[in-house]
């Protein structure tokens, strides 16, 4: 079971967070950034799993974190979506650039 | 010896008059401060007789000499232990002289004034300001330190500011005040200098130790000023020199005349009092009070003082020859006067026979006091009958003011040195005195006699005789008895004076000088003001084209003496051109681009950065997440490389 | 657990059960309307408020993870009654809304959040306050539905928040990998300044702090924000929100990050410095009052991060006397502006012109306000900046101290801009004369009270000085 | 709660008193007679201080009393004065209450201006005599609000521009002074025991040389800015100008001593030798200040600006005095600020009794003034006497003593400076004559001046007051400067053992 070493693991999780901020940065649609958004936190559980099964077998620490960070994403990811959807009402579109009325 | 507290009344009284009449003069006492102001200085003159009698003749001599008496002394304001301001009055020969000559003559200009500034709206201040003079100018003559001396130079200074500018509705004499108070402050800024440097080195500002330690040869303090040197002559010729430029601008010496001329703005009663016989004699006082030092330690300075005398008495006599308003050639002959006492003091050794220059020169400013003040009241009473200064519109008039005729001939006669008059005597002296001693100085010194002899019969000439005038158009009289008193009583003293033994009284060293008049060596001078005169009389006696003539045969002398040698449009060029348009102009603009610019600078500069920063709040959410990042990117980058 | 249960968590508590009444209210008495809500909420926060006062004592909950003490105890009744003025001062705003319930239970869950943060003793624990604070704020924030700018706010909000928050939990995952715990207590011994993977871990998760604490990389959302919220939130932003993070802040570095003080010092200093200057440059030009507000407490935030790069009690103290000055002169002033919007709509510095001639009681309330936030005395302001900057002083940084005052210069301009506009400017329609209800009287009261007493009567000072 | 606490309670006791009164009559009323019991105030305290000085009681700093404000900083509220503090006291007693007598006729929200104006005056007295860095400091900002509120609400001319320019300026100054107060907070931290901010300790403490060398520039700098030295003085003009004249009253009479005042105690007592060590510089940077300022002036077309400028100049002096550290000089310089205060807040008073009347104060529109307005004229002379340096008025007395004291400095450099200043005083009479030439004298230019009135009784008893503390400085000066020597005495002698280390 140890045959992947935890570097390679690390990598992927850290590879997944920038996919996420280089999502979060580039896209224009509000909707596709809150889903890049998820993509960050994903890579972070991971991090705490490996982390938690790697280096520190004994404890769970890492996985009741994860845990929360899950619920507490979807908390967010609710209220977001509220939210765009009363700025869609009022601006007409879900375009990040769109919504810069307030500005300097 | 007179207490005190009498003593000290002669300068408190003129103050107490000043203030009475200044502070409830206006509404209350109108008509009375004329009496008050005079009344006062009867008082002051009295006591000054009295002191001046028994100090001379009661209390006699000690050991020789008479000696100083320091009547009370007060310390004023401290610096440092031994150096400090000290309020006292002191007594010695020329101080008790000069307060008989002030009082005297301030008695004569207050009587005077009182019919002379009848008709006058604010006579209530003139008297004031005239009590303020006095008391100054007594303030300053009785000084026992030198600081002292110099805070009552500077009050003499403000009231002949405030007299001059007494018509202060017209433009000419509120410049002509203004001049003077601002030449003469550039004088008093010499006379500062000269006093810290002298104070600094002798450690006092006490005048008997301050003299004792500079002219006693071997003194330490002689030797660490004179020891001391800037730019090649010794401190103690820089100090001496600045307290003559002081004295010079107060006595309107050669380069700091041009304010003299112009204070003839103010009343003939003020110019009699001020600009004749007391104020502008200051600058001799002050270098008769220092003579020991100038004469014993720094006969450099002294060198100074006697050219400087002698060029501005030959200077002011040249221009006086051709000056048509009556006062400034009475001006003009007070400078040129005032000359040869300062030469006189130059050319004056000290102690025993080569002292009598000191004498002389006292003595002429005794004399010179006494018909100065009769020739200026004299031309007042013919301004009053002719109503202008112009010589032209006067003419004839030895019949319409007949005592004004005799008194200012008598005056006329006494400053051209004609034998029976006071004037002859002094001026001989000097004559003498220079003779002895310098040379060149004596020849410029009968030229100018000549010279003074021809301008004063110039001007007696073309306003007594000349052309008949009309009799009608001045209907009213002489002028009351108090404007005839004080010619008469001052024409009796210009007729005695000469015959006051002046040497047993004044000396350099203190001991008593026998002089007598050497027949043979007044000859020339006698002969030449004689010249002088007829040559005076030939011209003006009666209508003739001669002056003309000689006029275009001088050519350029006679147009350069005529406007004053333009002395006065150079320092016109220098203060004006200079100070105010150059240096004036650019600090003032200075201050408003330059450094208020740079604040201004400062501040739009600020402005633009907000704004051009104000640029990154772009308003979209993503360049906000974006700047975040490279935030976090550049605190790992900063951290991880730089602080390690 | 039982009695010591109650006394630890009774701010908690309190809070809770306030949140079920407005829950029962919102469910039954449907008919209640805007202004008795106000009166109850407010009477029940005045409790909430007093029980925050009562019996603080030091003790631990749940293994590590819940830990309270006098200091935080007080810190709590701070921001209790932050939320008392809040609520005080949004009477007029109430008029205009018809889920006003709701506002006060998300304003609650908010503060809940807060609470749990600052005594959390676990990152767990604080990860856990920081998004129960965060994400009703960013609702909150977009109540004004009928305002276009509102519902922008919301969003700048929650999508700021949720990458921040993201990059907080990836530096957490760092430690995490490198010491195996999240507890306080447990890390401390751990953390050693020569590994640069902490160094790294200890820098994601300052920025989830700076985020909050709107230090100038991070502060872009905060114009936006306060500019588009309504304005009791924006004032609840400004300084309970801030507040809070300060107070965790101390915690976290003075406990977990002791090893790597240097580091951190010189962080905060770079950081406070950065912020004190760009916060001026964005307010010089200001037109709108509330983003003068929001850049001006970007300003007083960096001073706040002055007080804190020194490490003893007297910084720690000094920084909460200051936010305890700072809430009182932020919420005088936001009391007038909250009023003068909800009533007029005008929120532009130009509107304010003449301000005087009609009502003196809110300009002079305004003007000791903006005095006090400029530091100049008789004003509690002028010693609280004083402090921090004495405090920072005894750690000889004199390049800080120069920076620090030269920036109070660059801030008294833009305040003094208002005061000028207040006093000095004409303006042919100002503001007219308005009665004001008891309840702004009352909040602007206590706020002018708290402004000119704090700093001349020392008593204040020396109480928090004595809870350590 | 000795009798020094009361004299800064007071004034704060009197601004309320002020804002509780209704209509403007009560408001002057109250005003006037707070401050008279001031002035009343200030003479006992000054009597109370020359009987213990004459029963022998030598220590520096008299009739102390400190009770501790934040123990944990070393903040206490130390109050003690000494002769050079007195004075000032004096000074600003006076100024303040003929600055509400000239402002009688203030129609315009008068409560408030009275207010501020009390305020203003509270910050100076607290200033003058506290002994302690932090309340010190906490009294010279005190006045900053109201000397933006006063400029801007009741000034003239570019007011809101000269309002702005002055609180940021001399905010600048006093950011300076801060830095400079906690670099020797910190510095005095090496006495073993907790850093403090009290005075009195901290002169004994000896603060290091290269941390004096960088302290000293930041708190002279400081105190500078508020004593208009050269580089920061052009908040004065503009400030002065656009002032109401009570406000330019207190401006040039008063806040600009608090900075003279600031660099001796401060600057000079705490970092002697760095003091010694800049001595040439500031010296420069005063002649610069005493002419630059003295021709600046006599371009100047309106009266405000003419004697703005003249401050600057004379205040030049001041600095001129202290950077000579001889204790002639020195005594010299705290005359020169007491003359200095009362004669520029006559020459305001005067000024603004004038704008009052003829509503300009363009010097080319005004002429023959003398003869309608007699009063008005002679106090308008006397100010200018006083400040060209006339004997007999308190400018000679001042400025005689700071020539004596710098001249005692016997190398080459210091006796230019000297002759430089002396110098001033012919620019200055230039600048004085024509200004009062061009407005008294000549004939009237303008017909409808005729009809014009003279003094009020307040304005009248205002320029009277003046007058009186002026003729008595300028007639019996051995008052003044034997109150100061004991202070300068204190202050030379930790100069003095300055020099003896480097």
């Amino acid at each position: 079971m140890n045959a992947i070493p935890l570097q390679h693991i690390l990598l992927v999780s850290t590879g997944l967070f920038f996919i996420g901020i280089y999502g979060f940065l580039t896209r224009r649609n509000l909707i596709t950034m809150l889903m890049s958004i998820e993509l960050t936190l994903n890579s972070v559980n991971i991090n705490f799993v490996a982390f938690n099964r790697y280096l520190y077998p004994t404890k769970q620490d890492g996985l009741f974190f994860v845990i929360f960070v899950i619920s507490i994403a979807a908390a967010e990811a609710a209220v977001a979506i509220a939210i765009i959807i009363n700025l869609y009402r009022k601006y007409k579109t879900i375009d990040a650039e769109g919504a810069d009325t307030m500005r300097f | 010896m007179l207490s005190a507290t009498y003593i000290a009344l002669i300068p408190l009284l003129p103050l107490a008059s000043f203030l009475l009449i200044g502070l409830l003069g206006k509404r209350y006492l109108k008509m009375a401060s004329g009496p008050i102001g005079t009344l006062s200085l009867l008082l002051s003159c009295a006591l000054a007789c009295i002191t001046a009698f028994q100090y001379f003749f009661q209390a006699g001599r000690v050991n020789g000499v008479f000696e100083k008496i320091t009547v009370f002394k007060f310390a004023w304001l401290n610096f440092s232990p031994n150096v400090s301001i000290d309020m006292g009055l002191v007594l010695d020969p020329i101080s008790v002289m000069m307060i008989l000559v002030v009082t005297l003559i301030a008695l004569m200009v207050h009587i005077y004034s009182l019919s002379y500034m009848k008709g006058e709206e604010r006579v209530s201040t003139y008297f004031s300001f005239l009590s303020l003079f006095t008391f100054s100018m007594l303030g300053l003559v009785l000084a026992s330190n030198i600081f002292q001396m110099y805070i009552f130079w500077e009050l003499v200074g403000l009231s002949s500011y405030l007299l001059i500018g007494f018509y202060f509705d017209k433009p000419s004499a509120v410049a002509a005040a203004k001049k003077a108070f601002i030449v003469t402050r550039f004088a008093d800024l010499g006379f500062l200098i000269g006093i810290l440097i002298l104070s600094f080195h002798a450690e006092t500002l006490d005048f008997t130790t301050l003299i004792s330690r500079l002219s006693t040869p071997g003194s330490p303090w002689l030797l660490s000023i004179s020891s001391a040197s800037f730019m090649g002559f010794s401190l103690l010729t820089w100090g001496l020199v600045l307290l003559f430029v002081g004295g010079a601008g107060k006595s309107a010496m050669f380069p700091l005349h041009i304010w003299l001329p112009d204070a003839m703005e103010g009343p003939t009663p003020v110019s009699a009092l001020i600009h004749a016989a007391t104020m502008v004699v200051a600058g001799v006082f002050m270098v008769a009070r220092m003579f020991p030092v100038y004469a014993l330690s720094c006969p450099a300075a002294l060198q100074v003082v006697a050219w400087t005398g002698a060029i501005s008495s030959l200077f002011a006599a040249l221009i006086a020859c051709t000056q048509t308003d009556i006062k400034r050639v009475l001006a003009y002959s007070t400078m040129s006067q005032i000359g040869y006492m300062m030469f006189a003091l130059g050319v004056s050794g000290y102690g025993g026979e080569n002292g009598l220059g000191y004498t002389a020169s006292l003595f002429h400013l005794f004399t010179h006091a006494l018909f100065k003040a009769l020739l200026f009241l004299g031309a007042g009473a013919v301004i009053h009958y002719v109503h202008s200064n112009e010589l032209s519109k006067m003419g004839g008039l030895r019949k319409h003011i007949p005592i004004t005729h005799i008194t200012f001939l008598v005056a006329c006669l006494a400053i051209a040195g004609v034998p029976p008059f006071s004037g002859f005597f002094s001026k001989e002296e000097i004559l003498m005195a220079s003779y002895q001693h310098n040379f060149p100085i004596y020849c410029i010194a009968l030229f100018t006699a000549g010279l003074t002899a021809f301008y004063m019969f110039r001007l007696y000439f073309s306003i007594f005789w000349k052309k008949e005038l009309s009799a009608d158009s001045h209907a009213h009289g002489e002028g009351g008895f108090a404007m005839m008193f004080p010619l008469v009583l001052l024409a009796l003293f210009t007729l005695g004076a000469g015959f006051i033994p002046f040497g047993k009284f004044i000396s350099s060293d203190g001991l008593p000088l026998t002089s007598e008049v050497h027949l043979g060596f007044s000859l020339i001078p006698v002969l030449l003001s004689l010249c002088g005169i007829f040559m005076a009389m030939a011209f003006y006696k009666k209508e003739s084209t001669l002056p003309d003539k000689a006029a275009t045969v001088l050519g350029e002398l006679y147009k350069a003496s005529f406007n004053k040698f333009k002395i006065d449009e150079v320092w016109l060029k220098v203060t004006k051109g200079f100070l105010f348009g150059i240096v004036g102009r650019f600090a003032a603009w200075f201050d408003k681009s330059i450094i208020n610019g740079a604040i201004d600078l400062g501040a739009s500069f600020a402005e633009v950065v907000s704004d051009t920063v104000r640029m990154l709040q772009t308003g979209k959410v993503q360049d906000y997440a974006a700047c975040v990042l490279a935030g976090v990117l550049s605190l790992c980058l900063y951290f991880l490389y730089v602080w390690m | 657990m039982g009695t010591d249960f109650f006394i630890l968590m009774k701010s908690e508590l309190s809070l809770a059960i306030i949140l079920f009444v407005l829950i029962f209210i919102k469910v039954f008495r449907e008919d209640m309307s805007n202004a008795s809500l106000f009166r109850l909420v407010n009477i029940l926060l005045l409790l909430n408020l007093i029980v925050g006062f009562l019996c603080n004592s030091k003790g631990e909950l749940f293994g590590g993870m819940f830990r309270t003490d006098p200091v935080i105890g007080f810190e709590k009744s701070i921001l209790n009654l932050g939320i008392l003025l809040i609520s005080l001062q949004s009477l007029e705003w109430s008029k205009l809304q018809k889920h006003f319930a709701e506002f006060y239970m998300l304003l609650l869950s908010t503060l809940l959040g807060m609470f749990f943060m600052m005594s959390s003793g676990n990152f767990l624990m604080f990860y856990l306050g920081l998004e129960l604070s965060t994400i009703p704020l960013a609702a909150l924030s977009s109540f004004d539905f009928n305002k276009m700018k509102s519902s922008e706010a919301g969003m700048k909000l929650i999508l700021s928040s949720a990458f921040s928050s993201a990059i907080l939990l990836f530096g957490l995952s760092i430690l995490y990998g490198c010491t195996g715990t999240l507890e306080f207590n447990a890390l401390a011994p751990l953390i050693s300044s020569v590994d640069h993977l902490q160094l790294l871990a200890f820098i994601l998760i300052f920025s989830g702090f700076a985020f909050k604490l709107s230090t100038v990389p991070f502060h872009f959302w905060t114009a936006d924000v306060y500019e588009g919220s309504p304005v009791a939130v924006t004032a609840y932003l400004s300084v309970v929100s801030k507040a809070s993070v300060i107070f965790i802040l101390l915690t976290v570095l003075y406990t977990v990050f002791r090893n790597l003080g240097a580091a951190w010092y010189d962080l905060l200093a770079i950081l406070a410095v950065i912020s004190m200057t760009f916060g001026n440059l964005f307010a010089l030009r200001q037109d709108n009052i509330k983003r003068l507000l929001a850049f001006s407490s970007i300003t007083q935030a960096a001073y706040l991060l002055v007080g804190i790069t020194e490490g003893s009690i007297l910084g720690w103290s000094s920084v909460i006397y200051f936010i305890l000055i700072y809430l009182c002169s932020n919420f005088a002033l936001f009391g007038v502006v909250s009023f003068v919007s909800a009533r007029y709509n005008k929120e532009m510095i130009a509107d304010y012109k003449g301000f005087y001639a009609t009502n003196p009681f809110l300009s002079w309330v305004m003007v000791l306000a903006l005095f006090s936030l400029a530091g100049i005395p008789p004003t509690a302001g002028f010693f609280g900046k004083l402090f921090l900057l004495t405090s920072a002083a005894t750690k000889g940084n004199t390049l800080l101290i120069i920076f620090a005052s030269l920036n109070m210069v660059a801030s008294l301009y833009y305040y003094l801009r208002v005061v000028k506009a207040i006093f000095i400017d004409k303006n042919e329609n100002p503001i007219e004369k308005t009665p004001l209800p008891l309840s702004l009287y009352l909040s602007l009261g206590v706020c002018i009270a708290g402004v000119l007493m704090l700093g001349i009567f020392p008593g204040v000072f020396q109480y928090i000085y004595k809870l350590f | 709660m000795n009798s020094l606490f009361l004299i800064v309670l007071w004034p704060a006791l009197s601004a309320l008193a002020i804002l509780l009164c209704k209509g403007a009559k009560q408001v002057r009323t109250a005003s006037l007679v707070a401050s008279a019991i001031q002035l009343g105030l200030t003479l006992y305290i000054a009597f109370e201080y020359y009987t213990l000085r004459r029963a022998g009681d030598h220590s520096p700093f008299m009739m102390q009393s400190n009770l501790n404000w934040f123990p944990q900083f070393g903040i206490s509220l130390h109050m003690g004065i000494d002769g050079i503090s007195l004075a000032m006291l004096l000074l600003t007693s006076v100024v303040v209450l003929c600055g509400v007598l000239v402002s009688w006729n203030i129609s315009y929200l008068t409560k408030e201006f009275y207010f501020l104006l009390i305020l203003l005056s509270m910050g100076a007295y607290g200033f003058f005599i506290s002994l302690d860095l932090f309340t010190l400091f906490f009294f010279l900002e005190l006045a900053v609000i109201p000397k933006f509120m006063l400029i801007g609400i009741w000034g003239s001319g570019r007011k809101e521009y000269a309002a702005m320019k002055l609180a940021l300026m001399l905010m600048g100054g006093s950011a300076l002074i801060l830095i400079g107060l906690l670099g020797v907070y910190f510095n005095s931290h090496t006495s073993g025991g907790l850093p403090t901010f009290d005075l009195l300790k901290l002169s004994v403490v000896h603060i290091p040389r290269n941390a004096q060398h960088i302290l000293f520039p930041f708190l002279f700098l400081g105190f500078g800015v508020f004593t208009a030295i050269f580089p920061f003085h052009t908040w004065a003009p503009d400030g002065h100008s656009s002032a109401p004249t009570a406000a330019s009253m207190f401006l040039a009479g008063i806040s600009m001593k608090l900075g003279g005042y600031g660099c001796i105690r401060v600057a000079c007592l705490l970092m002697p030798e760095a003091a010694q060590y800049y001595g040439p510089a500031i010296i420069v940077l005063a002649c610069i200040a005493i002419l630059y300022g003295a021709f600046a002036t006599m371009m100047q077309k309106d009266l405000k600006y003419i004697n703005a400028y003249s401050s600057v100049s004379h205040c030049g002096f001041v600095l001129l005095g202290i950077a000579m550290f001889t204790q002639t000089a020195l005594i010299g310089a705290v005359m020169q600020m007491v003359s200095h205060g009362l004669m520029t807040a006559l020459f305001f008073a005067v000024i603004g009794m004038l704008y009052e009347r003829t509503h300009t104060r363009m010097t080319a529109d005004m002429s023959g003034l003398l003869k309608i307005m007699p009063f008005l004229g002679t106090v308008f002379i006397i100010a200018g006497l006083c400040s060209l340096g006339l004997p007999g008025l308190s400018g000679f007395v001042s400025e005689m003593t700071i020539f004596m004291g710098s001249w005692q400095r016997p190398d080459a450099f210091h006796r230019i400076a000297t002759i430089l200043a002396c110098a001033s005083i012919v620019v200055t009479a230039v600048y004085i004559l024509r200004a009062a030439g061009k407005v008294l004298m000549g004939p009237i230019s303008n017909e409808h001046f005729r009809s014009l009135k003279d003094a009020a009784w307040n304005e009248k008893l205002a320029s009277v007051i003046l007058i009186l503390s002026i003729v008595l400085i300028g007639v019996a000066p051995f008052l003044l400067s034997g109150l100061i020597r004991p202070g300068a005495f204190e202050i030379m002698k930790t100069i003095a053992n300055a020099t003896v280390l480097n």
